[in-house]
């Protein structure tokens, strides 16, 4: 018999691969395990070390001699603006991982890192802008730091939009997975032709962005928030994996109910 | 004999996930020269997504094809050259030509087209040098078919090529698959309508599906459902 | 290889030929728009001339970027990007013959019409030659760029915006150097750095850009 | 008559915002096109002051007529607009709402989203509240417009583009006057007779506007 | 009975002119309460055209629609509130489910929805909150073909009704056309491939054709061609 079925149409389970490490978090019953386990661990650091930095960064830091209480932003901007970009580059890693392995965790990686990282640039984005304004006296300038910042704005718009437009998960995560490749090649020569650009133009603007010497007191509530935010962003992370992971099941349950 | 006399199409354990959902699993396939195999069952059975499959647009997600025995994923530059897939789209301009059409067509696939035969076998002479934009659904479907006729290759895969077709058309096509598998060619055809073909197997998608919804007399496929499970991503 | 190359270049420029005024549109934006500062901006000599490389860059990318959604999608819509992807040409030779069709099409003109917009805008006479040569080089980057968006975008409902906001944040370093160059040139600054660097974006388009336009093309039809 | 006309804006609306991020990509456009503009002119903050008028008025135009081909173009193609020419709505009053729910997702937007714009182009703090003023009374008559272009166009490939050149010179009017509402409220002259004549202009294309779509849409369907 | 009796619904003489072409020419017909036509001939003779004209959304180049003898084109709304037409598109969106809709466009007709009973009659009730893009080629046809039940209206319009539905909904179709034809409706059907319809007359289209193509066998309809001397501009 040319056409055969196998035996009585049941579907077969896949053979698990095991031995890769990889796949070590190929199924997503363990990876949701792991979740949980992870969840309180990033919970509890997010928390503590947020709250630390932000008693010592506003109430135990002096004053700067020169900004006033201005400058106690800076523990939110700069921590946000690392990882705005520190994102985009595991963005960008695991689009590569998902179209060379096409690994589903790689995708869900992406997808749940966009909006975080978005997140971040915003609020970096924002909390320049408010510090600009009493210092520079306008809430913008188009420095090339700034603008390079904005466009990393733009390209994570451009990934969370077009993993959207997808009604197919998968494809939406394949195709975003190009375009961060893609951002991620453009993103060194969009920093580097800006600030040629800006230099060309205006050569004075990004001195007052180069920061002095940071005094010692304030590396402490630095850290802290940079280590806060870097346990906020996994928590996110498993979060949002979890919850994709249960959104599919639901559309795949409606996929079925379709399909008869 | 125009092809291979001795190909061999042969499909092993395919399973086709589309939307993240699995369509079907488990289904095989074997096809020798002059065979033909008639896909039918339900809507949303998977017949255009394993057609697709077999024109290698689709990646199956488990599972091969072999062409005399090796595999296609090897060499699937060679798959391409040695099929037609007509689906549901007409591949045709407005601003085209039927003729215009075909040899443009055999030009990406590097061969010779033999437009003016291929347009005379389904009774478009008349109509081969007017714009695509003045032709009706079913003359426009004739455009399509008669790609397999312009440039030949031995395998035909033919998603409900008689939508829209008359009757003397439909007879039209059967008689040019007929021909084809008695020069050795393979069809492999998917239909809700029936469609005459001599001697061809007849593969019902339904024995393959996974996630079959349970009916309210018979609540037991309830379990075959959710194989989302340990699964599902 | 080379003949189904040379005739998917051949049918695209057939069919864009025949498409009449059609086809001339993405020309006559960069007109329309470029003509619309004037009349936002103020007739005042001095301020065009001093806005008019970036406005005419801004223009000409804006044009390449509108005319981005037809590269793929006509042939998505009905079949032939099917039938072509099972013809002999590899994928990533398809995006570029696509990529080089559309600059044909829709750069060239652009650059061919620079120069009476330049007028139009009272461009310093130095930045003249210098916009047209650095429109040569920038304009294929943009198509080339153009066929990874309009490739990730294909099949998509309402592609045509999106495609916009995932284009334009790459078009950035092109237009920045391009108005560099011509900035450069007016005021005696030397444009050829602006020019190689605009060349070695272009030989790095036509390297990488084939490649991810082809994976895109080959999710869309799946 | 009210119910099938609010059930079709209704409706519209409700397609949008399932559109999710979508149906937000004329606002996006909005923002990278006149962030462009810094780009390309360069980032003196004096001569960004100067132009951002016109810059912000040009770029809510082609934000508003980017968006302008997906009025009619989904409900052509799946043949929704024909169950609806052969419901009760008169074609004319279809187009009128069309149009109103055009600009509520993407005119009104565009309204919200310029004073964050206006901050990056350095507009000056008289010209803010009149460039909004001006933006609300112009930007219906951008879509109303756009019915009739996007009308006329609705059944023909490559109709974006094509669309952009009938829309874009009917929008000139509105572009000076708006500006110029802007301009006379930086320099105190007095906006009140541009923002009336813009007012007059909406009045004008309330009236006319839906006619000529409808007879568009006519032919359109046949 | 639902619908008025003693309606008579009549075409006299249309032609039909489509991208600067006669189609056809002449047609005439008459169709009363219960009455059924089904419209046949090959591709390109005129059926979807005849069925967009009787519609009112293509104008007729010559003739007139009448109904109990007054003309249509005096009154369009009241014409178009009459009919149901279901072309080759579904009108169904992505992101809208089934039941909303049905009941936006008998919203847009003014008239209330059924839009539960009359998914019910295409066994769709499970998918009736179900967005768009789920469905598959069959459902969506269903969706479309059931605006028929949710608000009524005696003329139905069916170009190629049957196109992708399989058996079982065939067979409902011809239920409900049955069904609404003893109700006193009537029903004009398009098809290539035949479907039940008791007692309905036949229209082959190819008795109005102007251009007919001169077949070697049939010289003498040469002449018959090119009419287009004296009338095409
Ligand atoms: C919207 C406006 C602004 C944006 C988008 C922005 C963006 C950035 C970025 C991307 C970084 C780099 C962080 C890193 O390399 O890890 C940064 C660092 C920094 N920014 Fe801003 N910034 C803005 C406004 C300001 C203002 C107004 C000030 C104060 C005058 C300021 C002071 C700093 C300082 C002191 C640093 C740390 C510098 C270093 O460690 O290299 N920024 N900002
Ligand atoms: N592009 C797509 N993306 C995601 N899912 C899809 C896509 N196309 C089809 N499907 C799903 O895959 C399944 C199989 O679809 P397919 O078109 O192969 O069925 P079919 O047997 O050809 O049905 P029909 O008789 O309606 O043509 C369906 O359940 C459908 O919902
Ligand atoms: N939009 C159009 N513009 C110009 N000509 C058209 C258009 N649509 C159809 N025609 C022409 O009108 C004639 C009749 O077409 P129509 O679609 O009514 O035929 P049909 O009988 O429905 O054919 P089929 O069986 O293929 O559906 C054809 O010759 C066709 O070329
Ligand atoms: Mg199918
Ligand atoms: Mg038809």
């Amino acid at each position: 018999m040319a056409v055969r079925a196998n035996d009585s149409g049941k579907p077969a389970k896949p053979e698990k691969k095991r031995g890769r490490t990889w796949h070590a978090l190929a199924n997503p019953a363990r990876f949701l395990r792991l979740a949980r386990a992870v969840f309180p661990w990033a919970a509890g650091v997010a928390a503590v070390c947020i709250i630390a930095g932000v008693v010592l960064g506003l109430f135990v830091v002096p004053p700067d001699y020169q900004q006033g209480d201005a400058y106690r932003i800076i523990f939110v901007h700069v921590p946000a603006a690392s990882l705005a970009m520190i994102i985009y580059a595991i963005m960008a890693l695991s689009g590569a991982a998902a179209l060379i392995w096409r690994h589903p965790l790689a995708d869900l990686i992406g997808k749940a890192s966009a909006p975080v990282g978005a997140a971040f640039t915003f609020i970096n984005l924002l909390t320049g802008s408010l510090w600009g304004q009493p210092m520079w006296g306008t809430w913008w300038v188009w420095d090339a730091r700034l603008t390079s910042m904005l466009i990393l704005f733009f390209l994570y718009l451009g990934y969370i939009a077009l993993h959207a437009a997808f009604d197919d998960p998968t494809k939406g995560a394949r195709s975003s997975a190009i375009l961060a490749l893609v951002g991620a090649v453009n993103l060194p020569i969009i920093k580097f032709s800006v600030d040629w650009w800006n230099t060309l133009h205006q050569p004075a603007t990004i001195s007052k962005l180069d920061a002095p010497s940071i005094d010692s007191s304030m590396i402490a509530p630095l850290i802290l928030m940079f280590v806060g935010f870097i346990a906020y962003y996994l928590l996110m992370l498993t979060l949002r994996i979890r919850s994709e992971i249960i959104a599919r099941r639901i559309r795949n349950l409606r996929l079925a109910q379709a399909a008869r | 004999m125009n092809h291979e006399s001795l190909a061999r199409f042969e499909a092993e354990d395919l399973t086709c996930v589309r939307g993240g959902r699995r369509v079907f699993t488990g289904l095989s396939l074997s096809l020798g020269s002059g065979g033909a195999l008639l896909l039918h069952g339900p809507n949303g059975t998977g017949k255009s997504s394993l057609l697709r499959i077999l024109a290698g647009l689709l990646r199956p997600a488990g599972g091969r094809l072999l062409w005399n025995g090796t595999a296609v994923r090897d060499d699937p530059e060679s798959h391409r050259a040695r099929l037609h897939y007509v689906g549901h789209l007409d591949s045709l301009k407005p601003l085209m030509t039927p003729a215009e059409t075909l040899t443009f067509f055999a030009a990406t696939r590097a061969k010779p087209a033999n437009a003016a035969a291929a347009l005379a076998a389904f009774d478009l002479a008349d109509l081969a040098d007017l714009p695509g934009r003045y032709l009706s659904a079913g003359q426009k479907r004739r455009t399509a078919l008669s790609r397999l006729i312009a440039s030949p290759a031995p395998l035909w895969l033919l998603d409900e090529p008689t939508v829209t077709l008359d009757v003397e058309s439909t007879a039209q096509l059967e008689r040019l698959m007929a021909a084809h598998r008695a020069e050795g060619g393979m069809v492999i055809v998917a239909t809700h309508t029936g469609i005459a073909l001599e001697g061809a197997e007849r593969l019902d998608l339904r024995a393959f599906q996974v996630g079959r919804r349970a009916t309210p007399d018979s609540p037991g496929q309830v379990a075959a459902t959710p194989d989302f499970e340990d699964e599902t991503w | 290889m080379v003949g189904p190359f040379l005739a998917l270049i051949g049918r695209d420029l057939r069919l864009a030929f025949r498409g009449g005024i059609g086809s001339l549109v993405s020309v006559v934006f960069f007109v329309i728009a470029s003509a619309l500062f004037p009349l936002g901006v103020g007739p005042e000599l001095t301020l065009l001339e001093r806005i008019a490389p970036g406005v005419l860059w801004v223009c000409a990318l804006l044009a390449a970027m509108l005319s981005l959604d037809r590269m793929f999608h006509d042939d998505h819509e009905d079949g032939s990007l099917e039938q072509i992807a099972l013809g002999a040409l590899p994928l990533e030779l398809v995006a570029l013959a696509k990529a080089i069709a559309h600059w044909l099409t829709t750069g060239l003109p652009l650059v061919l019409a620079a120069p009476v917009l330049a007028v139009l805008l009272n461009l310093s006479t130095e930045g003249f030659v210098v916009l047209i040569v650095s429109l040569l080089i920038g304009s294929p980057i943009l198509s080339l760029i153009g066929s990874v968006g309009a490739a990730l975008t294909v099949g998509l409902r309402r592609g045509g915006v999106l495609l916009s906001l995932l284009v334009l944040p790459l078009y950035v370093p092109v237009l920045i150097f391009g108005v560099g160059a011509v900035e450069a040139a007016i005021h005696g600054l030397g444009e050829r750095s602006h020019l190689l660097i605009l060349g070695g974006g272009l030989v790095g388009a036509l390297v990488l850009a084939p490649f991810a336009a082809a994976a895109a093309l080959r999710l869309a039809l799946e």
